[in-house]
């Protein structure tokens, strides 16, 4: 009698684990369906956008173009029509609903340019910032102010008042000299032949595959 | 038998400790803010929603008024009964519970700052949050013998058409040929050989 | 937080101690279940004692459940983690082979190891034979080079190949390993008793 | 009395339920802390490499297979797999030695010789090493890991695997029943 009493209490039991199996198994299926949590902690992202540090002066930007300086991409997040009235030399449009095409990920997902996103405020190159940095892509930034700001400073920079710190003129004449650069011609200047900007643009961005510190060795 | 009774305790013991152990940390240790939607779909959502508000919208009894500046700002002037968030603590608890409460409330949030910029940044983070029950308050704050004077403002408007300007500069400057700006191509294509993710896991066998 | 050591939460180096530590707790596992004894790893083809069909389904099943609760609740991103790589023909005309093999000899490597760990010589010569195999392989190896490169789908999981939902594929594939525990319990009871 | 309750608990094996959810526990585990799953053949794969290498390092470096397992600063025994077939090792010694199922000796039916046994464990074994490479993975690493995380390959290595082995069991069954 014990034996049978044990061997019921036995398959009992099986029952029992059965069912929390499928109770576990089931439980997956019923949960709230949501979408898959990718990208680096909120709290992180947070505080990625919240460091001034992200953002680029106007004048920065200019003397990197100036220099010529190739380990720099340009990407304007405004749509086609701005981007065709005017955008920075050799900037790449990639229009905000875009962002996440085939063709524009090559562009921001690489870690061997920076990146420079620009509109004409920093409202838009922000919410790009912002989704780009989600995902961990690395050294992007925002210019500051975008391209009003480009305009305020650079292109028809304002002439400092006489009572200014002599730092203001250095400041304008500099820019003066990046706008003329940028293709403004002021009426005093001497006929000097407007250097053509001729800079190609890197064609080639190879993403050398570069070994992770964490590398996990595997496969049997 | 005995020895067979003895096994089968024990197994069973050592089963349901493991199961509760794992549950208990699993449950206890969830991680707080969880994203709700994924980015492609933020970007779809916030590139074809308005998610602008505007002074005169600000009567509807359902928008609730958040001001994300300094505590300092906040007390020099701020729009009637907006509630003070500053924009770092956004993810804390108790600001977590007060969007939560607004939503289950179904209350709209409206951020405002000094300028349209500084909400932008909550907004967004909040919004990938899963919290799609706030508005942005596209104003510009300014002072006035330290009175708010707040005008709506429309965001990322062009202030000048900067290729007119140039060209108009060379015409003023008449001079004679005029300057070719070559158009430079943006780079074609940009090729990238298969990036490993970062610390791609490997395994196997 | 995802898997641990690539995530970086968990330094590189601590890799090998890990490892170190999980092979103990699969070899006294795999011992303990019975897995050292060849006759009780033959016995699911032979219906007297189905300990492996038991073990290894039960193993997926929790391993899986776990893997797709812990994703959902955001401790580990599925997409971090290592997925075996299919390739066609070569895990189909591999398995076959394996499964041969696991017929003539009763083992599989993890088992046969730890065999050999209590001293079975059968293991040992059973891992020889193992040895001996991959040299064989490795010998002809551009014989069977269509197949072991060929026919290469990626590190693709069932969701991305039949588009299937994960989790009703894991609530349906618990019912079925259920249906077949209770049918190996009365086939069980059918076959011929044998003591080993 | 006690020799012969430790007799009788050499054949007590744990309930292979209770086994099945430690072992998935365990993989569980291991794919949280290192995001791979199990393994066994990949550790012997890189023993033959090594020893190759050792004994002859100028055909090891040419034939296509083994070059692309040995690197220069790293001897192919370095390795994730290796070392945790070493803990497997060391987990079924105690595992055994609490038991009391230590002690050489070969496991065969009564009805066959030990030689018998002998031989078809090594054609079993030269069978799995071939399988095993072609299929890039066993049971423990390809089928059981695989199927942890759905891969497709995976399954597909296990219904091959139970599939054959149930086709040609009709055929070993004099050395087993």
């Amino acid at each position: 009698m014990v034996k049978k009493k044990i061997a019921k209490v036995l398959a009992f039991r099986y029952k029992i684990l059965a069912a929390i199996l499928i109770l576990l198994a089931g439980g997956l299926v019923l949960l709230p369906k949501y979408q898959k949590h990718e990208g680096i902690k909120p709290e992180e992202l947070l505080s990625n956008t919240i460091s001034p540090e992200r953002y680029m002066t106007t004048d920065r930007l200019a003397h990197i173009l100036i220099n010529q300086d190739p380990s720099f991409i340009l990407i304007d997040v405004r749509d086609e029509k701005s981007f065709a009235s005017y955008s920075l030399p050799n900037a790449i449009n990639i229009p905000l609903e875009k962002l996440f095409d085939e063709g524009s990920d090559s562009y921001l997902n690489q870690n061997q340019f920076d990146v420079v996103l620009f509109s004409n405020d920093n409202f838009y190159a922000d919410q790009a910032w912002i989704l780009c940095n989600r995902l961990g892509y690395k050294h992007m930034r925002v210019l500051k102010g975008g391209v009003n700001e480009w305009y305020a400073t650079i292109i028809n920079p304002l002439k400092p008042a006489d009572n200014m710190p002599v730092t203001d003129f250095e400041l304008y004449a500099t820019r003066k000299a990046a706008s003329m650069f940028f293709g403004v011609v002021y009426p005093e200047q001497v006929k000097v032949e407007a250097p053509v900007i001729v800079k190609e643009a890197p064609k080639k961005v190879i993403t050398i595959e570069k070994k992770k510190k964490a590398e996990a060795e595997g496969g049997c | 038998m005995k020895e067979l009774e003895k096994t089968k305790r024990i197994s069973i013991a050592a089963t349901l400790f493991i199961l509760a152990v794992i549950i208990g940390l699993l449950t206890y240790k969830r991680p707080k803010n969880i994203y709700a939607i994924n980015t492609k779909d933020t970007l779809e959502k916030i590139t074809s929603a308005n998610y602008f508000t505007t002074l005169e919208e600000l009567k509807n009894p359902e928008y609730v008024l958040i001001d994300v500046r300094n505590q300092y700002e906040f007390e020099k002037g701020h729009l009637e009964n907006a509630i003070n968030i500053y924009a770092p603590e956004i993810l804390s608890d108790d600001n977590i519970k007060v969007f939560n409460e607004l939503k289950e409330s179904n209350k709209m949030a409206i951020l405002y700052g000094n300028n349209p910029q500084e909400p932008n940044a909550p907004f967004l983070i909040l919004y990938q949050l899963g919290f799609d029950n706030i508005k942005l308050l596209a104003i510009e704050n300014s002072y006035l013998q330290n009175k708010l004077i707040s005008k709506n403002t429309v965001v990322e408007k062009s202030e000048a058409d900067i290729t007119a300007f140039i060209n108009e500069s060379v015409k003023k400057a008449n001079a004679t040929e005029t300057v070719k700006k070559e158009v430079v191509a943006p780079p074609k294509k940009v090729i990238t050989i298969e990036k490993k993710k970062k610390a791609e896991a490997e395994g196997g066998c | 937080m995802g898997p641990l050591i690539p995530n970086g939460v968990i330094p590189f180096e601590w890799d090998n101690i890990i490892a170190i530590l999980i092979g103990i707790a699969f070899g006294f596992v795999l011992e303990a279940s019975g897995f050292s004894s060849s006759r009780k790893l033959a016995g699911v083809f032979y219906g007297y004692d189905f300990a492996v069909l038991k073990v290894f389904f039960t193993a997926a099943l929790v391993a899986v459940i776990g893997v797709y609760y812990m994703d959902y609740l955001g401790f580990l991103d599925v997409n971090q983690l290592y997925v075996h790589p299919t390739y066609l023909w070569g895990a189909i005309i591999g398995g076959i082979i394996m499964g041969v093999g696991f017929v003539a000899g009763g083992f599989c490597p993890g088992t046969s190891l730890c065999a050999v760990a209590i001293g079975k010589i059968d293991a040992i010569v059973y891992v020889g034979g193992i040895m001996v195999g991959i040299f064989i392989f490795s010998e002809l190896y551009p014989l069977f080079q269509p197949i072991y490169e060929g026919y290469f789908y990626g590190n693709v999981t069932l969701e991305d190949s039949l588009g299937i939902n994960p989790y009703w594929f894991v609530f349906i594939f618990s019912i079925i390993a259920i249906v077949a525990f209770v049918i190996s319990d009365m086939v069980q009871k059918r076959v011929k008793k044998i003591f080993y | 009395m006690k020799k012969e309750l430790k007799q009788k608990s050499k054949h007590i094996y744990w309930n292979p339920y209770y086994g099945g959810f430690l072992l998935g526990i365990l993989i569980l585990f291991t794919f949280y802390l290192t995001g791979r799953g199990l393994g066994a053949s990949g550790a012997m794969k890189s023993s033959v490499v090594s020893i190759i290498e050792s004994v002859a390092p100028t055909h090891a470096e040419e034939s296509s297979y083994y070059s692309k397992f040995i690197t220069e600063d790293e001897s192919p025994m370095k390795n994730w797999l290796v070392f945790e077939t070493l803990g497997v090792l060391i987990g079924a010694f105690i595992s055994g030695g609490l038991s009391g199922r230590i002690g050489w000796r070969i496991q065969h039916s009564p009805k066959i010789t030990s030689k018998r046994r002998l031989v078809f464990a090594v054609i079993g074994g030269v069978l799995f090493g071939l399988g095993a490479q072609i299929a890039r993975g066993c049971t423990s690493g390809a089928a059981l890991s695989g199927m942890a995380v759905l891969s497709t390959g995976g399954f597909i290595t296990m219904l091959a695997i139970f599939g054959s082995a149930y086709a040609t069991a009709y055929f070993f069954r004099k050395n087993w029943i």
